[in-house]
């Protein structure tokens, strides 16, 4: 499979008047060719800050990209120049953001907001770039598109917009598409049209996309392979089935055990205690060891590395190490790995329209 | 929209009127006629000059005849520039106060802007607080005091500008630096502030996201954005402007407004204050009016027939 | 004759002193209304460039009541006499001196017309012109300011007709003046005055002409365009608020003897502006306050004059304090008038222990009035007894401290004399506090009209040269008394004089009256006589000023170059 | 479901706002009960007027129109301070905000202690301060974060103090506003097994209003969802999950993404279309029991429908 | 991916053994506790241009309080003899470029002409002969004391009408928003003269004449706020527990607009120092000899060319004035500004 992105050993830093906080310490990850790489985590464990980082949009002060390497083809994102990269920004690399009710400039008719990019990257001319943008529209399922290129945020539901704001984005035909929460502020109606619409997209486009979202839900529906981030670093990555069916490090049982599933019964759920720790002093050794009932000491006292489970699933645990007790997962956890876990994954099995 | 500016005028000539009845009893309040610095006046002449002007009259009956006079349109006559009408001095005057007070605001907006413009897009920097110093400077010394400084080395040292008097663009220009000074202060900053917040909105990250240059993200989207709540300070601004500063036209020699106001209040000019005060008024009113306009045809997520949505 | 320095003393104007009622007078060759280019041309352009403090407010003969409007309206306009140069009143729109004729203890004057007395439009000036401006003056509708001049100059009913009350009020055709034809004007005065002729140079008696000024209606006098002259001069333009320009008026009659082929006057408030105005060579004539007498005592177009106005302060005698004598004299002597006028004034400005001033008038004997009392009233005496005074009051009063409210204007020069005043009076007599009073123009007025004051400041300059028009001031109930002061002695002396015809005595009663007034009741704290420090450039000659009436005349002024 | 002892009544509750010269129709006649001891869920879409029920029903609005009863007593007629703060006390809410609920200027101590101190339910400084301590530690919390102030918090940890807050004055009632769906996932577990916690010690009666089917699910005894100011569909939460009977209900039950990846791509959704679902000769639906505790707005015919469906 | 395997290999066993994890750790809060004070302090130390005017602000009160007794003189006491003297400061007057060697700008030693060689006057004296040093300070603390009196009322009326405009909103909200048209309409300088007449001109007219309509301009930022603020869930959460209208506006209003407030008044400050220059430009005001800056500076303005020290001083101390309440102002805006917060 072609790595079309590859992040290796990222660390982003904010400074912040009590200090450096460490919001991205040493990610990992590839993406391939087509496919959706979903990043999932809670807020303040990075994965915004780590796309960010990709598009190299981290405000600089306070933020910076402290080390690591952001493949792209041959090119290092991380050391490009600004001017180099804004060649990459919207042509080949585009980002839809999580609210689609400020992401947009309220005092721009969104045609000219879709052309910008066109003429910027493509040097269509004015009437090119229209009727590009009309084009654009009704890809992304707006109707009336004619009349309504020329109308202004304001005049479209929060839905809509976000349609316009992927239309922005794939407005040059990128290669990668980064999606950062774009269906967490939307009802789950308008959600699951946003996530049709993507997943269409893609498709048609062969886009690759990385899908940032904490909703399991929408992981469960969008993606092929997963990233679980906490605390700036990944934890857990894998297919998506290894990750649902079996998953491995104890922050991904919490996430799954801490969603009831519509058949569940009234047994409680699975809550990860306490809070996230604070990046600006992060503690020594597995950062959610504070968190993990099954924690040892060695967790208080070394980072784990990531064990390898398979070729493609990897989790950064203790209790992959050869010398860890065997623990038994949750209850609701361990329902998810004998019943319901398929032997084999099933990655190619995406295709063939499964949503309406 | 033509629903909106109706009711809008309607209220408008309301608070019009109140403004104008106010100042008719409050001025009254005043001590003293407009005829006791006559010096050698007796009180005989007192009497018929305040006869003359119905000044004698009941101040109900005072009221209401000038409020029937002004509703007709009549100002009525200055009392101290004997016999003119309040509208030809008026008109005279606001001539120059108008244009010198336009082009300051023009010439302060522009660097203003420029100014805040740059400040917020060097955040924390020494060019922010370099920039901002110089905008404060300008409030911060007294205009008369720049104006005299100006006067006296532009115009006596140096002999590059004239001194004093209204006589074309030469003669306007000291006064516009020592008025627009003000304006610079004021728009900067504001500016300044508007376009932190706007620079931190997420449809700039959106923009910088399609890859536009920093300079396609600042002048398109944040600049436009940040310019249009500046629309709601130059109302105040415009006016405040137009009806001239006393002390420049003082200074400057200038036929303006401002100083006839300030004189007609303290000589008891009741026809003159009264008609200054409403003018002022009613371009206050028309002002702030326009501006809520213009606010709604530059901003189109205002939309006027249901105010802000 | 009536005029009033007072505004000079307590402008209108506020921020400015007005107290430089500043004109200026020389010329250079540029010629436009700017006045820009010097050092253009050989021959000298007879053009002058000069200053006011204030707009002018009306160029209604009748309607006038301040100085710069009279200033202007004596270079548009003129009556049967003008002021020359030694402020003596010279032939106008008069042909020759009147004939005079005794009757029945009237006087009748027969004036005539000169023939070539013309209005600017080439129409004559007849004597109706001026019978239908003074009927004007006195009608109770369109009254006068200054429609008591007519009593003032004796001329018969003149006092009737505006006295409510009276048989002849309002009726304006019982005046002592007739046109008995076309040039021929008769005048009946009731009370011979010796200044008669120079009362007859005021603006209030001037002419009007009369169907132009029927015509215009409401609009006569309100635009240069609106208005008909008969002086040396005529409106070019009149910008109100800004300025206004004279243009010599071919159709004067003396027009050969005007020199100036134009004057352009521009209304500054600013001294400072005026004076970087005189240094860049845009004005001819500056005045200058105090604050710039140092920056150019050593130029040599600095000049003082010093003018017949005075400077006072009303001692309220209703006030129990104020009352009493002592009181008075220790306020009277405490005071510094040297530090006064040779620092804080610097302009020429004289300290005075006298209220007619200086340089005024003479009397029969040829002598100036003060040569009585060169040095004014208890000059010897100083500090010292001013202690024994205030010890005495004290005693008197029965208490060991006085508090007294200053009452003064917001104009920036009395403020500050105010300031001086309260400090010497506070530092030399012990137990005394002042509270000084600032208040706008038309406040003051009226807060000393109704007696709301201990001690006030006031000015007073001459109507007509004689000093009857300081004298009469201080007559118990008199309009300007304002201080409650009644002395029997003094009234008597005043009214004396008033109808005294026998020039001597008048003389001598005046002088008791001032007498009574200073040394006997000490019912005031003169100050200082006014000086005036100018800058004017050494090209402009014949520049008069006028110690009353009109400031000043531009009819004889010639630029030399 | 305890008892069927009925602790709030609502009837024909209507809230309309004044927008402009037009009026919005927030909530639009809204009748339902809430038993003693339950937890009733209401879902359903940004704007369709849950939240304005929630806050009408606890007078942070006057009602346009309708009925609230509480215990059987009419909450909106009440008029006296004392009443009111009577009812105050007996009838709490969380909001969904955790940044916004809480005041920025103000301690832990201070937000938690604000309802004792407005009913002067401590007689001392430090009784207060142990009744603080007690609530922070009902929540998960101790007696150090309580003069700490609420930006030090993370949003589980803040929305946990805005339930201590609610609890301070012991309500036998709390409205629960959308309290989950600002917070993280793992963090919405510990809320919500607080919130049964809670209703579990202390017999608490929730009002659970939620866009979130599947925790609403979870957490609700019975359900009402909502749609344009109404509820159009009220049951049991698992016969409503089993068998939805009214089109909107099964559009949204179908749009949700559960976190089983076998599941989602074999989901199919279904449309809602509200154009197409207008009743035929603009006849109003009501809500009626199509079984026992099973109601859904319907007209007459399609009533009969389901009569037969069921 | 980074560690290598066989290390891994290294390990102890006991190293596997569950570690005893405090529950309540997981509460902990590693940070130090902050308020907000706290916080918007430490971000406006990082302003240098906001501890410049807190610093000049400081120092220039500092000298208003206690300069006028920094030398013998009165700020009233008169003498002629010795009128407009330049500055001479000891030890200072040797170094020639600062021009504090008491010669004025003719090049004249006006303390040897006017027999004052023994003398200092920090600033030179007047025209009165009053020290100008005790001057100025004295009417720095007067212009200070007015803007800060004029400052407070434009609070308590600005925050008082905002604040209910905005609560109670609806109607009540409607007239007081046309009063405040209507008062912005009447030309304010009526109104001072008539206080300048019914209380006398002096301190106390002034700080009034300026609060007629300052607190305008204070009333409209906290009902822009308190409107803000009154939808909160924190206020709604207030009043669902029963807080009454003076709790909510009390505990919850006022303390969140009160950083708005204080910014406010930092341009308040200023700009009513101005108005009173204003005021003594058109000469009313204050009663003599008292003095504020504005009106020294107004008096000493005409000597500009001759005796610049009577304008100098005065004016660079009202600059600074205004500069440093300008950049402390901007900089508590920053800091307050929880946009900026992290």
């Amino acid at each position: 499979m072609e790595k079309i992105l590859e992040v290796n050993n990222l660390h982003v830093s904010f400074d912040t008047f009590a200090g450096e906080v460490q919001a991205v310490r040493g990610v990992n990850f590839h993406l391939n060719k087509g496919e959706t790489l979903a990043i999932v985590g809670e807020s303040g464990s990075g994965k915004s800050v780590t796309s960010k980082a990709v598009m190299r949009l981290i405000p600089n002060p306070p933020g910076r990209i402290k080390e690591g390497e952001i493949k792209f083809g041959d090119r290092d994102l991380a050391q490009l120049s600004e001017k180099e990269m804004q060649k990459i920004r919207g042509s080949e690399i585009s980002m839809i953001f999580q609210d689609p009710m400020t992401s947009l400039n309220p005092t721009m008719t969104i045609g000219k907001q879709i052309m910008e990019g066109l003429v910027k990257h493509q040097n269509m001319s004015k009437s090119e770039a229209k009727e590009r943008a009309i084009e654009l529209l009704k890809l992304v399922g707006i109707p009336n598109a004619e009349g309504r290129v020329n109308e202004f945020p304001h005049q479209f539901s929060g839905g809509m917009r976000q349609r316009v704001v992927i239309a922005i984005a794939l407005a040059c035909n990128p290669r990668v598409l980064i999606a950062d929460e774009p269906t967490t502020a939307l009802d789950v109606t308008i959600q699951a049209q946003i996530l049709e619409l993507l997943n269409d997209l893609q498709e048609k486009m062969g886009t690759s996309i990385i899908f940032i979202t904490h909703d399991l839900g929408v992981v469960a529906n969008i993606a092929d392979r997963v990233a679980v981030m906490y605390a700036g670093k990944i934890v857990e990555t894998g297919t998506v089935d290894e990750i649902f069916y079996n998953p491995q490090h104890p922050y991904t049982w919490g996430l799954l055990g801490s969603m009831p599933s519509l058949d569940s019964t009234d047994e409680e759920l699975i809550a990860i205690p306490g809070s996230p720790p604070d990046l600006l002093d992060p503690p020594k050794g597995d950062a959610f060891a504070p968190r993990n009932p099954y924690a040892m000491k060695i967790d208080t006292e070394m980072e784990p590395p990531l064990f390898k489970i398979s070729d493609t699933h990897y989790a950064a645990t203790w209790l992959l190490h050869e010398k860890a007790p065997k623990v038994e997962p949750p209850a609701a956890i361990k329902k998810r790995m004998q019943g319901m876990a398929p032997s084999e994954p099933i990655i190619g099995a995406k295709d063939g329209g499964k949503n309406v | 929209m033509g629903r909106y500016i109706g009711g809008r005028i309607i209220s408008m000539l309301i608070t019009f009127l109140i403004i104008a009845s106010l100042t008719f009893f409050l001025m009254k309040l005043l001590p003293g006629t407009p005829f006791n610095n006559q010096d050698k006046l007796t009180e005989t002449q007192i009497v018929q000059l305040n006869d003359k002007y119905g000044l004698n009259d009941p101040v109900p009956v005072q009221y209401f005849n000038y409020m029937k006079n002004l509703l007709s349109g009549d100002l009525g006559v200055s009392f101290q520039q004997d016999g003119r009408e309040v509208s030809t001095i008026i008109g005279e005057r606001i001539g120059p106060s108008a244009y010198l007070g336009l082009q300051s605001l023009v010439v302060g907006t522009i660097i203003g802007l420029f100014l805040g413009i740059i400040a917020a897009l060097k955040h924390n920097s020494f060019l922010d607080y370099g920039t901002m110093v110089i905008a404060v400077l300008g409030i911060s010394i007294p205009n008369f005091v720049i104006a005299g400084l100006m006067q006296y080395w532009f115009g006596v040292k140096w002999q590059l500008l004239p001194v004093a008097y209204w006589d074309g663009f030469a003669y306007t220009i000291m006064p516009t630096v020592a008025i627009a000074s003000i304006v610079v202060a004021t728009i900067a900053r504001f500016m300044r502030t508007e376009m932190l917040e706007v620079l931190g909105q997420d449809y700039i990250t959106t923009a910088k996201a399609k890859g536009l240059s920093s300079t396609a993200v600042v002048i398109r989207h944040t600049i436009r954005n940040a310019s249009i709540p500046i629309i709601t300070i130059m109302g105040p601004l415009v006016v405040g402007l137009m009806t001239g500063t006393l002390v420049i036209e003082q200074i400057f020699v200038i036929p303006g407004l401002g100083e006839k106001f300030v004189n007609s209040i303290l000589t008891n000019d009741f026809p003159i204050i009264m008609g200054t005060t409403l003018f002022f008024s009613i371009l206050f009113i028309v002002v702030i009016l326009l501006v809520d306009i213009l606010y709604g045809i530059i901003d189109p997520r205002i939309r006027l027939a249901g105010g802000k949505s | 004759m009536k005029k009033s320095r007072w505004t000079l003393v307590l402008s209108l104007v506020l921020v400015l002193s007005v107290f430089l009622s500043a004109c200026g007078g020389g010329s250079n060759n540029g010629g436009n209304s700017g006045g820009e280019g010097d050092g253009e041309g050989g021959s000298a352009e007879q053009v002058l460039n000069l200053v006011e403090t204030a707009e002018i407010p009306s160029m209604d003969t009748t309607q006038a009541t301040d100085n710069t409007s009279f200033k202007a309206m004596n270079q548009v306009f003129e009556g049967l006499y003008r002021l020359d140069e030694n402020n003596e009143p010279t032939l106008g729109m008069a042909a020759d001196e009147p004939e005079e004729e005794e009757k029945d203890g009237e006087t009748v004057y027969t004036f005539t017309i000169r023939d070539d007395a013309k209005w600017s439009d080439g129409s004559d000036v007849v004597a109706g012109d001026f019978i239908y401006a003074w009927h004007k003056a006195l009608n109770p509708d369109t009254i006068s300011p200054y429609a008591s001049m007519f009593g003032t100059a004796g001329i018969k009913n003149g006092n009737a007709i505006i006295t409510e009350g009276d048989p002849l009020y309002g009726k304006v055709e019982e005046l002592g003046a007739k046109a008995v034809d076309e040039k021929t004007l008769e005048i009946t005065v009731e009370n011979q005055v010796p200044y008669f002729k120079s009362l007859l140079t005021f603006a209030t008696f001037y002419p009007q002409p009369e169907g132009y000024a029927e015509e215009q209606g409401d609009n006569f006098a309100l635009e240069a365009d609106t208005m008909l002259y008969n002086g040396p001069f005529v409106f070019a333009e009149w910008n109100h608020g800004e300025g206004w320009t004279y243009e010599k008026n071919p159709e004067y009659w003396d027009a050969e003897t005007v020199n100036l082929e134009k004057v352009t006057t521009k209304v500054v408030q600013d001294t400072a502006t005026t004076v970087n105005l005189y240094e860049t060579g845009k004005i001819d004539r500056a005045g200058l306050s105090a604050d710039f007498v140092d920056q150019f005592k050593d130029n040599e177009e600095f000049s003082t004059l010093v003018d017949p106005t005075m400077y006072f302060m009303r001692l309220n005698q209703e006030r129990e304090e104020l009352a009493n004598k002592d009181i008075r004299k220790a306020l009277y002597l405490a005071y510094d008038r040297e530090g006064l006028v040779n620092v804080l004034l610097n302009n020429g400005s004289i300290a005075a222990k006298y209220f007619v001033p200086k340089d005024f008038v003479k009397g029969p004997d040829g002598d100036d009035f003060r040569e009585f009392a060169p040095d004014g009233f208890y000059a010897d005496q100083g500090e010292e007894e001013a202690k024994e005074a205030w010890e005495a009051g004290l005693e008197a009063l029965g208490t060991d401290s006085v508090e007294l409210e200053f009452l003064t204007t917001d104009n920036e020069l009395a403020a500050k004399i105010a300031e001086y005043a309260k400090d010497q009076f506070e530092t030399k007599l012990d137990g005394l506090t002042i509270t000084i009073n600032k208040q706008p123009w038309k406040q003051f007025l009226e807060l000393e009209d109704s007696g709301d004051f201990d001690i006030s400041t006031g000015g007073w300059g001459p109507d007509y040269p004689d000093p009857m028009t300081f004298l009469y001031m201080f007559e118990t109930d008199g309009e300007y008394n304002r201080m409650g002061y009644s002395s029997e002695k003094y009234d008597e002396l005043v009214s004396g004089a008033k109808k005294e015809t026998d020039e001597a005595k008048r003389w001598k009663m005046m002088q008791d009256a001032e007498k009574v007034l200073m040394e006997e009741d000490i019912a005031i704290v003169p100050t200082y006589q006014k000086g005036n420090a100018i800058l004017k450039k050494d090209y402009v000659k014949n520049f008069y000023v006028h110690s009353f009436g009109a400031d000043s005349s531009y009819k004889w002024i010639k630029i030399e170059k | 479901m305890s008892s069927q002892e009925k602790l709030l009544e609502i009837k024909n509750l209507k809230q309309h706002f004044k927008v402009g010269k037009s009026t919005v129709k927030a909530v639009d006649g809204l009748t339902f009960d809430i038993y003693k001891g339950e937890t009733f869920g209401l879902v359903g879409e940004s704007g369709c007027g849950k939240s304005t029920t929630g806050r009408t029903i606890i007078r942070l609005y006057d009602a346009t129109d309708g009925e609230v009863r509480f215990n059987g007593e009419d909450v909106h007629g009440k008029k006296s301070a004392k009443e009111l703060k009577k009812f105050n006390q007996k009838m709490q809410m969380i909001f969904q905000d955790p940044y916004a609920s809480l005041n920025p200027r103000m301690t832990v101590s201070d937000i938690i202690a604000e309802g004792i101190d407005i009913h002067g339910l401590a007689t001392s400084k430090k009784a207060r301060m142990d009744k603080v301590v007690e609530l922070l530690e009902t929540v998960g919390l101790n007696k150090e974060h309580a003069n700490r102030y609420p930006h030090e918090f993370s949003g589980g940890q803040r929305q946990r103090i805005g339930i201590a807050r609610a609890l301070a004055v012991d309500p036998e009632f709390i409205i629960a506003d959308e309290p989950i769906s600002a917070l993280d996932v793992s963090i919405q577990a510990q809320v919500v097994n607080l919130m049964k916690k809670l209703q579990r010690e202390k017999g608490l009666t929730y009002l659970f209003i939620a866009h979130d089917l599947s925790m609403v699910k979870y957490i609700s005894d019975r359900i009402g969802v909502m749609y344009r100011g109404q509820i159009v569909e009220l049951a049991e939460s698992e016969e409503l999950y089993r068998n939805p009977l009214h089109p909107y209900t099964q559009s949204l039950l179908s749009a949700i993404p559960l976190p089983d990846p076998e599941y989602e791509r074999s989901r199919r959704r279904k449309i809602y279309d509200p154009e197409k679902h207008l009743p035929k000769n603009g006849e109003e639906r009501i809500l009626r029991e199509v079984m026992e505790g099973h109601w859904i707005a319907c007209t007459e015919e399609e009533y009969q429908k389901y009569q037969v469906t069921v | 991916m980074s560690m290598k395997q066989e290390k891994l290999h290294d390990l102890s066993d006991d190293m596997f053994q569950p570690a005893k994890i405090d529950s309540s750790e997981n509460e902990q809060i590693a940070r130090e506790s902050t308020g907000f004070w706290k916080d918007a302090w430490r971000r406006l130390k990082k302003n240098p241009g906001a501890i410049t005017g807190l610093i000049i602000i400081v120092a220039i009160i500092l000298l208003a309080i206690f300069g006028p007794g920094m030398n013998e003189h009165s700020y009233s006491e008169q003498e002629l003899t010795r009128a407009k003297l330049p500055a001479k400061v000891p030890v200072l007057e040797n170094i020639d470029f600062l021009g504090v060697n008491g010669v004025d700008i003719r090049g004249t030693d006006q303390y040897e002409a006017k027999g004052y060689e023994d003398e200092y006057f920090w600033f030179g004296t007047d025209e009165f002969g009053r020290d100008q040093w005790t001057r100025v300070w004295q009417g720095t603390r007067i212009s200070l004391f007015i803007a800060a009196a004029a400052a407070f009322i434009d609070f308590v009326i600005g925050v008082a009408y905002g604040g209910i405009s905005a609560y109670y909103g609806g109607r009540v909200d409607n007239i007081l928003q046309r009063i405040i048209e209507v008062l912005v309409g009447i030309p304010n300088l009526i109104l001072i003269i008539l206080f300048i007449l019914i209380f006398e001109p002096g301190i106390f007219s002034i700080i009034l004449a300026l609060s007629v309509t300052g607190w305008i301009g204070m009333s409209r930022i906290v009902r822009g706020q308190v409107l803000k603020l009154k939808s909160q869930e924190f206020v709604l959460a207030s009043r669902t527990l029963g807080a009454t209208s003076g709790r909510v506006i009390g505990k919850h209003l006022i303390p969140n607009v009160l950083g708005q407030i204080i910014i406010t008044t930092m341009f308040t400050i200023p700009s009513a120092i101005f108005f009173e220059a204003f005021l003594s430009f058109i000469g009313l005001g204050l009663r003599p000899p008292e003095a504020s800056l504005g009106s020294i500076i107004n008096n000493g303005f005409r000597s500009l060319q001759i005796y610049p020290h009577l304008v100098l001083w005065p004016s660079i101390i009202i600059s600074l004035i205004m500069i440093a309440f300008n950049l402390l102002g901007d900089g508590l805006r920053d800091a307050f500004d929880p946009k900026l917060r992290k």
